[in-house]
């Protein structure tokens, strides 16, 4: 038993994980636990705002994360509450990962003063920076620059805080994203970059828009360890994360972690995949499901039970539940507040 | 048989693929790029093409008809790609680019304002570059969040900062048939060109648009309604608005006066001056935000060369002064309403 | 012993430099990063240090005190540190980023327009940006090419397309008493703010500096000059022309009264707005080129909001609208003058 | 005797190239002679310019090449008349190696509508795009975005055109350049990226700035050939240039050559070196001088004579006083120039 899924950027692919045995027993088994409560939560979420989406509550434009719930969850498994998360568009999932509620983050959507930016940013700007999250960003690229002020910023301040920047594979073509993991290998700032190659970029897919087969290719030219994850696994993506995790908190620098994943539905809510992917190759990623292939796991002589598992779903469809009550119950913002908020601190536009 | 152009109706969308459509048929040196511009890049051999078409799907179908090496999906890389933009058009080619949406145009600034717009002047005149970038702007603004509701990064106006650069022509159409005409003047000129499309044009772009190739010109104003009363002017969406209140000022017998600028750089003053030495008053309704504003660069030029023809202040009605908020009833409040026009100009005859 | 402060004088950059350095000191969060602002970068072990400090040598001298952990010379990515200056500003640290001139803000607007400008709005007021973007920029445009002469993509002025952002505040210094108070205000501030820093100053900034620190206040205009036939207002280097107009307008009776704005936005329209009731003509100096510049925009608020006290149209003196030219002879033309000033006063006199 | 001077990316550095045996004796005479004449036209052009600044002529900013003129005319050798070059805020040299002529040059920096640009660039856009220059551009990166769309229209218009990009190691690190080389990549582009790594960007080391000790080991991270040349050794990156020209005009893309080189003087005109720069480096590489080198080299059997190459130096002594009687004598723009081409095609600004 081994988490040892990873594969170097020029290495072989290794078999798939198998149910970990460390940290001890009882760790693991409260380890588990957190990460299916929250892959579950997202999915939740997520299954929930589609069903909204569909019904006509008009949330604005929204890019679902179902089916990538390994990556922030692995990621966020080996972080402490005090690192950073740099997200993008596709971000309910990072928030998640990282701790936010959501009943506030569906409060959001529904444009709420309820909601964790009182309505103002909706599902593309969707944060709590009380959870170290620097921002859902839908500028691709942005984020990864804000990740690396966090980075550096915690180098300056000795305070051993890593931060995480996540992108999407295509967003690696982004010209921020060279200049940031430049900036990060030579001042050997603990920053993560962890990219999530769901293969698509809008309808583009990666073998065209990219010049090399994998992102993590691209450490080398940087000088910083570059590592390919089975981003379905959420044990392999926690590994990996931990080993450059303990990199940067050593003051040994970045890592690039490429995480192979596959977003089930469309770029965003009004999008039809059918016209550029083929129902094959759908199903042949929803059938390495990461919250399947856990319970698998788990039924497979894991530390958790199927019965522990049915009721984290239980908890979270009464948290979804809750969720959409308070997001509806939220009252809408007051005119006055399009004119807060626009300068720090004194809060007022100029008219 | 050809159906009768006079009862072609057309939207905006279509309307922007049709322009591009037959000026890539007459010169084979137009060539469409940027990202998703067809979708599905490099999969024709699965039998997937055209999967996309851009925000407004004005490239929908060009591949089909010109392959990808005229029809070139590109990766996120805006400054690369509008770079490489104004490369190809110093070397023969008149590329037309999509940014996808103008609050992107950050990503590229310095390939629109630094390079394109001053090759050919720091060239001393030696250079064309015959290169137009098209790109999506505005919000709703109706209290209806979908389709809207893209907050702060994705739902801006931003086209001051494009027109305060000299060098760089700025249109902004407003139907369907200028939308052809002003998109096809931008292929033809031999300058770059940036024509900003809004998202949300809808039912009120619709209209006759001919079928054969016609050019709108640049730098020229269009007065879509006569009156004499007062004059409004604005662009893009805002021209319909400002037509809506016309309608509701009539009902008072305030007779408003319409122009849809079209052009925004360079502006066509005359025609504004024109009208409001017949009209004597003057509302300026602009979508972006105001400080450095179109609303105010036309206020300011008006006031000073028609000083003496003004029987009331300038006012002004743009966008609030603020980002875009996402949450609906925000979003309805920051964007200009016909009620804000039809205030200021009851204020302008009171 | 302390020299006293009543006599000491200060030029630009050195007014800057030790605002950033009696902030350091007081904030160890404060930290500089840019492009050679210290120079020679990781050279310390061969005896070099600190070679060259940024086109003002505003940044000179502060890695010797404060080390290169707090003094960052960076690779040339404007977007990239410009982005981690944001990203630091969200978690703590209190950056001061050099854009080394105002025509490389292409390379970064996104981050300054969309992220910087807008967090906090985006976030719903739940998080603080306190950022400050020191930025060169102007012409010399006095017909001598030394200094001046840097052309298309050297000179701009440009800053009208940072305070047509919201959420962005932006200032301009005129001279080092002023430079130091602004930029230890900017520093202070909890917002992001962008301080423009004029080239080509010179003598006409330097003047008495206090040793201990100061803020002059963000939002503030200052009249430098009293009088009551007409109102000239300009910020930075296009004050000094308008105190020079004011001075030779004054021999022909012509009391100029002179604004220095210090900050474009948030605009003090209170004491522009009361001095025209004052003295009913107002001339605004903008080293700007003129579509959409703050020159427009001022008039557009002045001309909306003291209609009935302006005895003649407000007249405007910008840049021409054109890229800065490289022949000194262009380039002094493209510049604005004090015979324009003076020559758009006597018309509104006359 | 051998052009193969060059070394992989990843290989080890091999001895100086000899004198070049290939092309048959004739024509290699002829290119020598071509390669000589332009090497010291542009050395001559920038000590003359030197001495003007130097006695207060009025010339605007100016960044010298003096140091690798071997870089510019070792690439041009290679090239057609027809082929694009994409040049930098260092671009004298790129416009002499690519054929402008030097009288127009010199006037462009006096100011006067003889000039290039009608005295409306000046040094840092100094251009003739009749000589197929893109322009002298001093935005850091911009130059190879336009490159690649040369490169992209000759594909397109099926011309068998080649782009060169001159970028600096020091602009290597801006984000465009990674855009840009992604970009030619995958369109198998025919553009060649030419570094010329002259050590530091403005008063910052490559070492300080670069994650990785050469520009030229990021070429793997876009699948193309990358390539390290001596930058003094002008047969050695004629020869590297060649190799890349075949490629591209073969449609097998684009390819990185990373030139090393050094510039003798400041950044610009009024950079003092000796606040980041050892005396001895400085001393090291004017004794690889690239001029000297190639003396040196014919002097060894190669075929030209000492007369010859001093015959080449009288002449273009000459040209260089010829070129600043001719900026002298011309004149200055008429006032009204300021509003002519700012647009195309009506050449008059809005007032
Ligand atoms: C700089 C920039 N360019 C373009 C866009 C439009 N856009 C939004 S998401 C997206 C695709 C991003 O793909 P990827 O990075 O792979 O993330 P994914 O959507 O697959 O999660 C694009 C092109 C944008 N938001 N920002
Ligand atoms: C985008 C951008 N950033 C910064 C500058 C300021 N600048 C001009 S030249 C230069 C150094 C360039 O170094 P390198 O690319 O190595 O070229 P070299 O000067 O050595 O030829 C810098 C930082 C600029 N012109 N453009
Ligand atoms: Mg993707
Ligand atoms: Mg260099």
């Amino acid at each position: 038993m081994s988490f040892e899924t990873n594969r170097n950027a020029t290495g072989a692919a290794s078999a798939d994980a198998e149910v970990p045995s460390a940290p001890d027993g009882e760790g693991l088994a409260r380890k588990c636990l957190w990460i299916y409560e929250r892959m579950s939560l997202i999915r939740q979420f997520e299954e929930r705002l589609k069903w909204l989406v569909e019904t006509g509550t008009p949330v604005g434009p929204v890019h679902f994360y179902i089916g990538q719930e390994a990556v922030a969850v692995g990621v966020c498994a080996a972080l402490e509450d005090s690192d950073w998360v740099a997200s993008t568009h596709r971000g309910h999932g990072h928030c998640i990962a990282k701790g936010v509620a959501v009943a506030p983050m569906m409060a959001e959507l529904f444009g709420k003063v309820t909601g964790t930016n009182r309505g103002k940013g909706g599902s593309m700007h969707i944060t709590d920076i009380s959870k170290n999250i620097l921002g859902v960003n839908p500028i691709n690229g942005a984020g990864v620059a804000h990740a690396v002020g966090a980075g550096l910023s915690a180098k300056v301040r000795k305070t051993k805080q890593v931060a995480v920047a996540f992108f999407g594979e295509g967003s690696a073509g982004v010209g921020t994203v060279h200049e940031c993991m430049n900036m990060a290998a030579i001042w050997k700032l603990p920053v993560l970059f962890v990219c999530e190659n769901n293969r698509y970029a809008q309808t583009t897919p990666i073998e065209y828009a990219c010049s090399v087969p994998n992102v993590a290719d691209r450490a080398a030219a940087y000088g910083m360890p570059g590592v390919i994850v089975d981003g379905q696994d959420v044990f392999a993506v926690w590994r990996a994360t931990e080993t450059a995790v303990q990199r940067a908190r050593a003051g040994a620098g970045p890592s690039l972690i490429e995480c192979k994943t596959y977003r089930y539905l469309g770029h965003h809510q009004s999008d039809d995949t059918t016209r550029y992917r083929l129902p094959e190759e759908e199903q042949a990623a929803r059938d390495r499901d990461c919250l399947k292939g856990f319970r698998a796991r788990m039924n497979a002589g894991g530390p958790l039970t199927m019965a522990q598992l049915d009721e984290i779903d239980e908890r979270n469809k009464r948290l979804m539940d809750e969720a959409v009550e308070f997001a509806k119950a939220g009252a809408v913002p007051e005119a006055s507040e399009l004119y807060t908020n626009v300068y720090v601190p004194d809060g007022k536009a100029s008219r | 048989m050809k159906e009768p152009t006079a009862v072609r109706e057309l939207s905006f969308g279509p309307s922007i693929n049709e322009a591009l459509r037959q000026e890539m048929r007459r010169d084979p040196n137009v060539i469409v790029m940027g990202e998703d511009i067809a979708g599905a890049a490099g999969r024709a051999h699965l039998g997937f093409i055209d999967a996309w078409g851009g925000p407004m799907r004005a490239t929908r179908g060009l591949i089909t008809e010109f392959g990808p090496e005229r029809v070139i999906d590109t990766p996120i890389s805006e400054m690369g790609f509008v770079g490489a933009a104004v490369g190809a058009a110093m070397t023969g080619l008149r590329p037309v680019v999509e940014v996808m949406f103008v609050d992107l145009i950050g990503m590229c600034y310095d390939q629109i304002a630094n390079q394109a717009a001053k090759m050919h002047y720091m060239m001393g005149g030696h250079v064309k570059l015959p290169m137009v970038i098209r790109t999506a702007y505005g919000t709703r603004g109706d209290k209806r969040a979908y389709g809207g509701g893209a907050a702060a990064q994705h739902s801006q106006t931003l086209y001051s900062v494009l027109a305060h650069i000299p060098g760089l022509k700025v249109v902004v159409p407003s139907t369907a048939y200028n939308a052809k005409g002003l998109t096809i003047a931008a292929i033809r000129d031999d300058g770059p060109v940036v024509v900003l499309e809004h998202k949300f044009l809808g039912l009120q772009a619709k209209g006759h648009v001919p079928e054969e190739p016609y050019v709108v010109p640049i730098g020229k104003a269009d007065v879509v309604r006569q009156g004499t009363h007062v004059t409004l002017c604005a662009a893009g969406r805002m021209t319909h608005l400002c037509l809506d209140a016309a309608q509701v000022l009539a009902a008072e017998q305030i007779n408003a006066e319409v122009i849809d600028l079209l052009t925004l750089n360079p502006l066509d003053e005359e025609t504004i001056l024109q009208s409001v030495r017949r009209t004597h008053r003057l509302v300026v309704v602009d979508e972006d935000t105001p400080v450095c504003s179109m609303a105010r660069d036309i206020a300011a030029r008006v006031a000073e060369k028609a000083f003496d023809d003004l029987d009331a202040p300038i006012k002004t009605v743009t966008a609030a002064d603020t980002p875009v908020p996402f949450s609906a009833v925000l979003e309805a409040l920051y964007t200009p309403r016909v009620e804000q026009i039809i205030a200021a100009v009851r204020e302008q005859m009171g």
